[in-house]
Parts: structure tokens; sequence; C-alpha cells
């Protein structure tokens, strides 16, 4: 048949192809020996990108703070740190091909992400078959055997509580709470908690629902919501800007109470979005104003040359930083740049590293099992007449009550 | 047979063996991973132009290659099933699915087919979405039991674990080339005739006595179990199953790739698969341009090539030759 | 004389207001050539298409060797032993000549599917029975010399010698062709009438469409001419040719039958 | 449930449906003309946001002013795409529409390049809100509606009115006929698609400063759009605006009463229903 004629050849060209890229692509992968590699698999393109980009900007300014400053000393030798970062676009085949070019490839021994909690499931087990160190995004607690996991970030176990421990210091009178939260793995996680934690504080969950990551119009769902008279409306994991959308839509349709934002908002998006008026009296726990509410000078330092090198400052972005400092002072304490031997150092018991929040050390053993999670403690601020205002800071120790009170320990 | 035919045969196998030698000589995991997703994809995009031979475009068809995937995972995951139980089983229970999906779907044709399976196969992803028991939710379902150890006597045992990426490439690339045997067999047997026929012209079909609406089904249900082939695979390769990457996204690019690559010859679609595939990893260095490139290959193919890359050959052949005269009067 | 063909009784066809068929009745018999004449909108392929099974009938019914097949599936009036062609020519436009014309054979190719599958050297033996019963059948029309070339690219006129051969392919009982004739030069028209002739001898019962009355008369035993969806006559050629009604209605009408483009 | 939350409910489907309403007049317009399914209609809606934003914030400009020229732009950057890209592949549903997925891909880049990856908005233009019976209307989306309407309504009265606009009917109706009768084809094919376009950025820029925007919201809405498409009957104008407002009930009273995901369900299953109960759509034609 003519029809088959040039389909073998052609089939062999084609499938040779592959092949050939193939190689030539793998015959390039030299590694020099002083520098040590980090790693950020992250979603740098596509609708996920205003996640992942603030990660790969952080990162690159701690790490180009550090060999700035000389890099770090072990055991005599001077190591420079580099960057290597691979888009996940938040999908899971190709967050797993980026996990694997970054381990196998580049040779990475650390590894910032991922941000999602359902792709973290499926590359976790890889960094743990490779000794990997890797700085987890996502909400999603720890297992007691991920022993090279860790979570420089808040996750949705600690945002929660610390929240709504915030909203009672601020509310006293709160009876009825809404919760609405992003229909999507890290919402749903979330949602669990601040159910509990309602249920412990003994806050009545008049309504408690899910919109879509992307949604824009909240007319609908508010309909639902407002009738039902909530005290405040807690927002869940609703990202900054769209959150702004939700406030600006919920004051329009004539809800006058509280909004809580527990995993952090970004004022100067609320601001522009929903207006200094409707945002008055958004609670928030994180921040992204990391000049105007510097707790330590460090903070105030580094965030403002990250608005300086980046024109823009990005919520959850020094926590990224940290991410960094971290692995330097593990690196530094186990004398030596071996992920094996780094992690041994971070995991031993009492390890203090420095933050942009000050000392932190790895705590959540007596709920998760192991200590994987940065314990920083947490500013809640409030909009006050378009100025954000700190309120107070939520500490590990702060939280744990209601950590417990979550988990029903 | 005929010299023709001896170097057809001569090169399939040759193109055989290399595939098989790859693991060889590419010591990369990843990229066995890039080759071994890539094979998943082959299928797909194959049964989707099993699809378009009979003239339809059906957007059904990646929310079943994930209904496939569901189906093993769930069986493996509800069941305890062993993955090679799972996997025939789940391939039937699609091709049942697939059956429900285009029996309303085959009232239409034409651009109105193309977005009534849109239509049903969105309902169907919803389901998954809507329904945390037994799908998972938006999380999707994780953890989902990788295949069970091969023991031949006399041979070491085969692996499936995270990190026997070896392993893996094997299975699936058998996987693959049997799907593509059989699709060829499919394409070149009486049906595939018929699906030409149908194709041309549905009215002369049916008065020739072609029972049009049988044959499609038959070809729609084939392609349909060839996708939940490749979505089992991938189910139990990434461990991992989330809705949303089921939705138009892959959807499209399964579309592209087919057509990029050409529906009017059986090995377009693969054409138009590896290369799109190797374009994304070789531009990983550049993420924001991914889609730049993607869309200035599709708009030149269009453009330049309606027969799809595929076409490529016989285009430049012709000015080979003469060049090559050109230098032999030197 | 021997029981009809086809019966079509007080067959009524209306799309919303417009009647395009009202109470038509007329028989068929085996082995007679029957021409259809009328003017355009007279309703001769709106009787076609409700005939075989494109629309439902508004009222009446069609009887094909007794039994009543009003508003069968199409493949099933094929079995059936009825072949329809069509007046904007229909072929598999990307198929060659063969391919179209072994197509047309689809009914009388008994498929082994595995056989086919794995091109088992039984079911080359069919499909050689198969295109060796279809080159016949090409001799016959004449286009074997062309049994190569894409259906797209023959004239005209052997397109429609194509079309012609397809609907003779499926070995039918009862032939009706529309407008076979239109818009060919005269030695085509002599083959296809040639063919009409000997597909007749053959025992097939034809029923034809044409504007063509030239052509159409020398070929026909008996001539009906619709107006407005309603039988005005019947007769043999001479006799139809005769009939004052016709000539009003239509021979005389502005339209020039003998070419029409 | 009170008389108030079933007026709300009322409200927002009114809102979504005239937003849907015009976005989706662009897309019909441009297949019924075309046969293109458009898939970056999207993008161009994208574009228009952004046009707005950079002429009246980062240039300054007024607001309706903005409006203007974001549409003549964007439908300028259209009829050029359809020059380049789309002529060759007249007539040919899948191949343009594959384009059309390449298009999109690259609007996005473009968009990114030139305005980033971070969520823009831009002052509301009508603060303020009308309380009626319980019911709150936002002045913004209620000036959205207005404007959308007066668009459509225009775009109607040209259509009806104007020589072009009669010749893009009869390209909608028989291309073949319209063309015999000397119609020139490849105006009015630029025409439509620069129309369709403005209609597109129209409906992103009376949105921007109700809504926020990125790059990558343009695929979401495509896909709505097309729901629209179909479910009027591809070609009828009328009966896009009878689906959007449909769609947007059902979007508004399904979130409301049930759940956002149920609501996407019932839409996708209209419209599989109607496609297979009544292909040519609700107002098409056979």
């Amino acid at each position: 048949m003519a029809f088959t004629k040039k389909l073998l050849p052609l089939l062999l060209v084609l499938l040779l192809v592959p092949a050939l890229t193939v190689t030539i692509a793998t015959g390039c992968a030299p590694a020099a020996p002083e520098v040590v590699k980090i790693g950020i698999a992250q979603p740098v393109s596509g609708g996920w990108a205003a996640w992942g980009v603030p990660v790969d900007r952080a990162a690159r300014l701690a790490i180009d703070d550090i060999n700035a400053a000389g890099g770090i000393t072990v055991g005599g030798k001077t190591y420079l740190l580099e960057a290597v970062t691979e888009d996940t676009e938040a999908d899971s085949a190709i967050a797993m091909t980026a996990f694997n070019k970054l381990i196998y490839d580049h040779k990475v021994g650390y590894i910032l992400g991922p941000m999602s909690s359902a792709i973290n499931k499926v590359v976790q087990p890889l960094c743990e078959a490779n000794e990997v160190i890797q700085l987890f995004q996502g909400s999603f607690p720890p297992k007691p055997d991920d022993y090279y996991n860790f979570r420089g970030t808040m996750i949705g176990e600690q945002m929660a509580p610390a929240a709504y421990a915030a909203v009672m210091k601020l509310y006293p009178e709160t009876k009825t709470v809404a919760l609405l939260n992003r229909d999507e793995e890290g919402g749903w996680t979330n949602q669990d908690v601040a159910r509990n934690v309602c249920n412990a504080l003994g806050l009545e969950i008049v309504a408690d629902e899910f919109v879509d990551p992307h949604e824009e119009d909240y007319a609908p769902i508010l309909t639902k919501i407002l009738p039902l008279e909530p005290d405040f409306i807690g927002m869940g994991m609703i990202a900054p800007g769209y959150h702004a959308l939700l406030i600006k839509q919920g004051r329009e349709m004539g809800y006058e109470g509280p909004f809580l934002a527990p995993t952090g908002s970004d004022t100067a998006i609320m601001l522009d979005i929903a207006g200094a008026e409707a945002a008055e009296g958004l609670t928030a726990v994180g921040t992204a104003d990391y000049i105007g509410l510097a707790t330590t000078p460090l903070m105030k330092d580094v965030g403002e040359r990250y608005l300086e090198r980046y024109g823009t400052q990005d919520a959850w972005s020094l926590e990224y930083y940290n991410d960094i400092l971290y692995i330097k002072a593990g690196i530094e304490a186990a004398n030596s740049v071996d992920p094996t031997e780094v992690v041994k150092a971070l995991r031993t018991p009492g390890f203090t590293m420095p933050s942009v929040y000050g000392d932190v050390s790895w705590v959540g053993e007596e709920f998760w099992g192991i200590n994987s999670i940065a314990s920083c403690p947490l500013p809640y601020t409030q909009i006050h007449n378009g100025k954000e205002v700190v309120l107070g800071v939520v500490t590990w120790e702060d939280m744990k009550p209601l950590i417990e009170a979550a988990l029903g320990k | 047979m005929n010299r023709n035919d001896w170097i057809k045969w001569a090169g399939l196998a040759a193109v055989v063996i290399t595939l098989f030698l790859i693991p060889a000589f590419i010591k990369s995991p990843y990229w066995m991973l890039v080759l071994t997703l890539m094979w998943v994809h082959i299928i797909a995009a194959e049964s989707f132009r099993h699809i378009v031979t009979v003239g339809e475009y059906s957007f059904a068809h990646v929310p079943l290659m994930g209904m496939g995937g569901y189906a093993s995972a769930l069986l493996a995951m509800k069941l305890g099933l062993s993955f090679w139980l799972a996997l025939p089983l789940a391939v039937l229970a699609t091709a049942i699915i697939s059956f429900l999906i285009y029996y309303p779907c085959l009232r239409t044709t034409g651009t109105f087919f193309f977005f009534a399976s849109f239509a049903f196969g969105e309902v169907m992803r919803l389901c998954w979405v809507r329904f945390r028991y037994p799908f998972g939710g938006v999380g999707g379902l994780s953890h989902i039991p990788r295949p069970e150890a091969i023991h031949i006597p006399g041979l070491p045992t085969v692996e499936f674990t995270i990190v026997s990426h070896t392993s893996y490439y094997y299975l699936i690339l058998v996987f693959m080339l049997f799907s593509l045997l059989i699709m060829y067999l499919l394409d070149r047997s009486r049906l595939g005739a018929i699906a030409a026929a149908i194709k041309e012209s549905k009215v002369l079909a049916s008065f020739v006595g072609i029972r049009v609406w049988r044959y499609e089904m038959i070809i729609f249900v084939i392609a349909s179990a060839f996708a939940a082939l490749g979505g089992s695979l991938y189910a139990h390769y990434m461990t991992l199953l989330v809705p949303v990457e089921f939705y138009w996204g892959l959807g499209i690019y399964v579309c592209v790739w087919a057509v990029v690559g050409g529906t009017g010859h059986f090995a377009g679609p693969i054409v138009g698969t590896i290369v799109f595939g190797l374009a994304r990893e070789l531009l990983r260095p550049f993420p924001q341009l991914v889609p730049l490139i993607y869309g200035l290959i599709l708009a030149a193919t269009l453009a330049f090539l309606p027969q799809g890359l595929i076409s490529l050959p016989e285009k430049i052949l012709p000015w080979a030759k003469k060049v090559l005269a050109r230098v032999k009067e030197r | 004389m021997n029981a009809p063909l086809l019966e079509v009784r007080n067959l009524t066809k209306r799309f919303g207001g417009l009647t395009a068929i009202s109470q038509l009745s007329f028989d068929l018999y085996r082995g007679e050539i029957v021409g259809l004449i009328g003017p355009n909108g007279a309703g001769k392929t709106t009787l076609f298409n409700v005939i075989t099974g494109f629309y439902p009938p508004t009222e009446g019914k069609v009887f094909y060797k007794g039994e009543d097949i009003t508003g069968f599936k199409p493949h099933k009036l094929v079995q059936m032993g009825i072949a329809r062609s069509f007046q904007l020519t229909t072929l598999f436009d990307n198929l060659s000549v063969l391919q179209n014309v072994v197509m047309s054979r689809h009914l009388h190719t008994e498929v082994d599917f595995l056989g086919s599958l794995f091109h088992t050297p039984g079911n080359r033996e069919k499909e050689k029975a198969t295109e060796m019963r279809t080159m016949e059948l090409l001799k016959l029309t004449g286009l074997d010399t062309q049994w190569d070339v894409l259906a797209k690219n023959l004239s005209h006129g052997y397109q429609k010698t194509l079309n012609f051969t397809i609907t003779v392919g499926t070995d039918p009982e009862l032939l009706m062709l529309d407008e076979p004739l239109c818009a060919l030069n005269p030695e085509r028209i002599t083959a296809i009438q040639r063919l009409i002739f000997t597909v007749r001898d053959k025992g097939i019962t034809i029923l034809v469409i044409e504007h063509n009355m030239k052509a159409l008369f020398p070929i026909c035993d008996r001539i009906m001419v619709l107006d407005a969806g309603m039988k005005i006559a019947e007769g043999t050629p001479k006799e139809v040719g005769g009939n004052p009604e016709v000539i009003r209605a239509y021979l005389g009408g502005a339209i020039d039958v003998s070419d029409r483009r | 449930m009170e008389l108030s939350t079933f007026l709300q409910m009322f409200v927002n489907g009114t809102m979504i449906g005239f937003q849907l309403a015009l976005f989706a007049t662009g897309l019909t317009l441009v297949y019924g003309i075309m046969l293109i399914i458009n898939f970056a209609h999207g993008e161009l809606y994208m574009l228009g946001a952004f046009a707005v934003f950079f002429f009246a914030e980062q240039l300054g400009l007024n607001y309706f002013v903005s409006l203007a020229l974001a549409m003549i732009v964007v439908g300028l950057i259209a009829v050029a795409a359809e020059r380049v890209f789309f002529k060759p592949l007249r007539g040919q549903h899948i191949p343009s529409f594959v384009m059309s997925c390449g298009l999109a891909f690259m609007f996005q880049v473009a968009a990114v390049l030139a305005f980033g990856i971070k969520n823009k908005a831009i002052d509301s233009v009508f603060p303020g809100v009308i309380m009626l019976l319980g019911t709150s209307v936002s002045v913004e989306r209620l000036m959205v509606s207005l404007i959308s309407a007066i668009l459509i309504i225009g775009f109607y009265i040209f259509l009806l009115r104007s020589r072009s606009g009669r010749a893009m009917r009869a390209v909608m109706q028989n291309p073949d006929a319209a063309a015999l009768q000397g119609v020139n084809i490849n105006q009015v094919c630029s025409l439509g698609m620069g129309i369709g376009a403005a209609l597109a950025a129209a409906a992103g820029g009376l949105l921007a400063p109700v809504f926020i925007f990125n790059p990558w919201i343009g695929p979401v809405l495509t896909w709505e759009g097309f729901i629209v498409v179909c479910l009027g009957g591809k070609t009828s104008l009328p009966g896009t605006l009878l689906a959007a407002f449909i769609l947007g009930y059902v979007r508004s009273f399904v979130t409301t009463l049930v759940d956002p995901v149920a609501a996407l369900m019932c839409e996708a299953a209209i419209l599989g229903i109607i496609l297979t109960l009544r292909p040519q759509g609700l107002l098409g034609h056979e």
C-alpha cells in the first residue's frame, strides 16, 4: 500500500530523533566542585506562576546575599551557592520530570518545592529515595517517616489556629462564622482544620463552602452565605487578589462584619482592588509588607532589597528567603555539603537556625511525629483606615493548644 | 515480498531494536522518564487519530483516558486487585463508559460532535471533582499502587518502584508498541477502509449498505479502550491522578499533537507528540517561552504543511534530490 | 402481469406549509425502465428521498415486494436490493475509482474481522475475488482504464459513470437514478444509455429522474409526469409526449429541457 | 427562602448573562462568518483588559477613551491575525481551531512579557451600590450591563442597517451564495474578526474594574463562550443572547442553591443534552 511505503523509514528516523537529542543533552552536565546547587522546582509559568515566582526571586536573593558575603565555609573550603530553577507548571507529570532533572541531571542535594500538596505526594518519595533535602511550600502536614522533608513556611494546621486565636483576641463576642475556601487540595486540608478549630472555640459554622481557585465572581456564593448572617467570614486559602475581590463584592452586597485571611494577605493588592473602605478591619496572619511591618532589622533590610530588586513585594516571599538560610545553617552545622550529613544536623534536637523572624527551630513532633516545621512567629495584622498595622505576634506556643484542639488530640 | 517490503521490515526492526537499546546508552533517569511519558502520550495521540479516521474530532478522548486511569486506580486501591488484572478491567470499563458517552454524541457530527463530546466528557470529569468518594475530589487519587514485580524463573525480577525508571520504560514501551501494532493493523484492515469511506461521505456510505452508526461506534470504543490503556499506565506510573490534569489542557495538546503531526497518516500523531514533547524538555531553561515556541511550530506547520509535519519529507525530498543532482554535476 | 416490485400508495410529504408530494400512487414492475419527469420543484428528488427513508412521509406507504418499507434506513434498503444515485454527484472523493467500487461491494464481501486484521491468505483471496468482480464492473462501465485515479480527479462525465457503477455495484433489483444524464456530452450520454439497457437486461428495474427528454424518452418503457407533487400523466413516451396537459405544464414550459445546465 | 435572596439570585444571573452575552456575541460572529472555533477569543478579552489597564492606569487616559482605544487596538491585532494565520485555513474547522490555540499561546506569552504575572486591577469607575427590596445592585456592574446592552444593540443595528452588516449576514447564512452575489468574502472575514475581537476587548475592558485579570484568564472564558454559542445555535445571534442569559441564571441559581461545581456540571449537561436533542441549538437553523 502506498500508504505504508513512507511510513516505516520515517518512523525509523523520527523515533531515533529523541534518542539522539537525549544523548546530546545528557552529554553536557558538568558540576563545578566548589558549588552547592540548590534546586527550585516551582510553577514559574502558566496560571500558577504568581505562586512560584516569589519563591524563585526570594531564593535567588538569599543565595546572592550569601555568595556576596563570601559563601559558606566548610572544613576550610569555601562553597558558593547556585540556584537551578525548573518549571513544574503545577502539573504532576511536568513536576515529576522537573524533580528528576534536578536530582539526576543537575545533581542537586537541596530542593525548594513543590508548591502544590497534591504534587508533593509524588515527588516527596523520590526525594527520600535519593536523599535530597526538600523544603516544601504546600500546606500538607508532614508524616513521621518524611526524613528529608522540611516545611520552612506555615502549614494549614498552623495558620488556621493562629488566625482564629487572633480573631478571638480581637472579637471575643464572635458567635457564628462562615468558612469559605479554595476548592483545591490545600483548601480542603485548611478547611478541615478551620472546622475543628472553630468547634474547639465554640463557634457555630453557618456556612462551609468551596470556590474555584480562579473564580472572580463571588456574588452567587455570597448570596448563599450572607442570609445566614455570619459574624465574620474566614477566607481560608483564597489567594491574595482573589480574596480582595471577595471582600469588595461582600461589601457591595451589604456585609459589614470583619473578614479573616488566615493564610496571609497582600495589603498593597488588597487596597488597590478592594479599596481602603472595604478592606477596613481585614484581619490577616502573616504579611506581605515586610518593610512596614518588619519585626526584625533583617526582615526590614531583606524586604527593602527585595523591593528594590524586583520592584514589588510578594506575599510569602521572605519565608522562602528563610529556606535558604536554613540550608546554610544546616551545612555549617554539619560542616559538610553532603545532604545526608546536613539532614542529620538539621534533625539534631534543639537545633536553632537564623531566619528573618529571628532564630527558629524545627517543631511539630507532638502533633505529626516529626519536627519538620520552622517555628516562625507569625505577625497578625489588621487594616485600619488604609494602613496595615501589626496587632501582635502568634508564636508556636500560642498555637499549640489550638492545633491540639484542631487535631482532636 | 518485494524490495520495498524488505526495506520496510528492516526499518521497523531497526526502530524497535533502537527503542529497546535506548536505556543502554541513556543513563539519565530524567530522560527515561521523559521518554516514558512520551510513550504514554503517543498512545493517547494515536488513539485520538483513530477517531479522526471517521472524520470526527472528539474532546471526550482525554477525559476517557483519565477514566481509564481512575478505573484501574480504584480497582487496585478499593478492591485491592493486582495492576495486571486492574489494567484490562479498566480498559473494559472505559470501553463501556465510552459507549454511553458517544451514544448521544453520535446524533451529531462535525463541530456539534466536537462540543457534544466536550460536554459529556466534562460532565464525567466534574463527577471526579464533585464526589470525594470514591474519586478523591479535586485532590484526586494519590498513592496508587505500582505494578507488582514480574518474576520470570531464571531471570532477575523486574521491580517497579519510584526509582526503577528502566523497568517502567520497558513496561510502557511494550504496551505502546503493542497498541500501535493493533491500531496499525486496524487501520489497514477492512475497518480502516470503511472508516475512510465514512469520512468521505456518510450518505453514500449508508447507500452502499454500510451501517455508519455502528462502525463509528465500534471505532470510537476501540479508540477509547486504547486511551484507557494509556491512562491506566499513567496512573500506576505517576501514582497520582488529579482531575484538572484531564481538563481541556491536555485535551487540546493531544489534538494539537495529532493535527500538527498529520492525522492523514498513521505516523503523524507520533511525529507530533515527539516534536512537541522534545520541544517542551529542550526549552526547560526558558519556561516562559514554551507556549510561544509551541505556537510558532504550530502556525508554521499549518501554514506550510497542510498535511502535517509528516509530509515534510515529501516536501523536501524533491528539493534535496535537485541539490544532489547539482552537486553531482560538479 | 406479475406482482409489482415497488408499490407507492397515496404518498404525501409536507414541509411545514408547502406540499412537496400529495397523494402519489404508482407501481413499478420487474425489468421495466420508468422515467420520472417534471419541472423543477415538482417533487421528484423529494419522492426519492421519501422512498429511500431520508424523510418520513407525512402520509402514505411504500411497499417493496409486498413488504412495507416506509421509512426504512438506507443500509436496510440496500440489503433488500434498492439502490439510488444522487443528483449532485456524491462519491468517495479521496478514494481511487477501484476503492470506490470495492466499497459498493460492501454487502457482498463477507468480512472475517481477524482475517482482515492480520491479512491471512484466506482473507487475501476474498479481497482478490472482490477486486475481480470490481474490475468486471469497471470494464462493463468503461472505467477500467482509470481504476487508480482518485474519484475527485475524474472528469464530470466519468464521475457520473462512477456514481452509476457504485449503485450497480450493490447488486440492486431496483435502481433509482437521479439525473444520470444531465450535463453530459453526447457520447457519454449514449454510453450511459447503453449501460442502463445492459443493466435492465440483467433483470434490474430502473426508475430514473431526468430532464434531458431527448436522452430519456428513447430508453423508457413508461414515463410519469410530476407537477407540484401530483402525477399529471403516465404512459408510454409517445402518449406522454402527445398529452396536451403535459405539454402545457412542462414541455411547453419556460425552461428549455433539451440542455439543462 | 425570602424574596430578597431570590431577587439577588436573579440580579446576579442577569449580570452574568450580560457579561456572557457581550463576550459570546463576538465568538458567534467569528464562528458564523469564518467557521473558526476561535480558541483565542478569551485571550482577546484578556488583551482588552490589559489594553485598558495600559491606557487608563499607565498613560492615565480617561477610562472611556482607553476603552475605545482598547477596542480599536485589539480589533486591529485580530484582523492582522486573521489575515496572517486564518486566511490559509478558511473553512477547515479543526486546523483553524488548532491554529487559534497557537495564537492563544502566543497572546499569553506576549501579555506575560509586557505586563508580568501578577494579578492586575484598575480603579472602579462607578463606585457605589443601589439597594432595593433588600437586594444590592453594584452600580459598577449595572453600568457594565448597560454598556454591554448598548454595544450589542449598536452591533445589531449595524448588522441590520449597514451595507457591510448585510454582507456579513449574507455570509453567515450562505457563504457561497454571498460570494456569487459579489460579496467580498475576505473583506467580510476581516471585518467580522475585527468586530468580534473588539466586542471581546470591550467585555475585557468593561470587566477590568469589576474583576482582576492576569495573562491566563482567557481559556476558561473561552469555554464558557463556546457553551453559550453552541447552546444558542452556532450562527444565531439571538440564540446567543438567549443562551447567555439561560447560563447566567443557571450559574447564579445552582451556585447559590447547591454549589459551584454543581453549577458547572449543569452547564455542561445542558449543553450536551441540547446538542444531542437539537443539534442546531436553541434558535439555530437546520
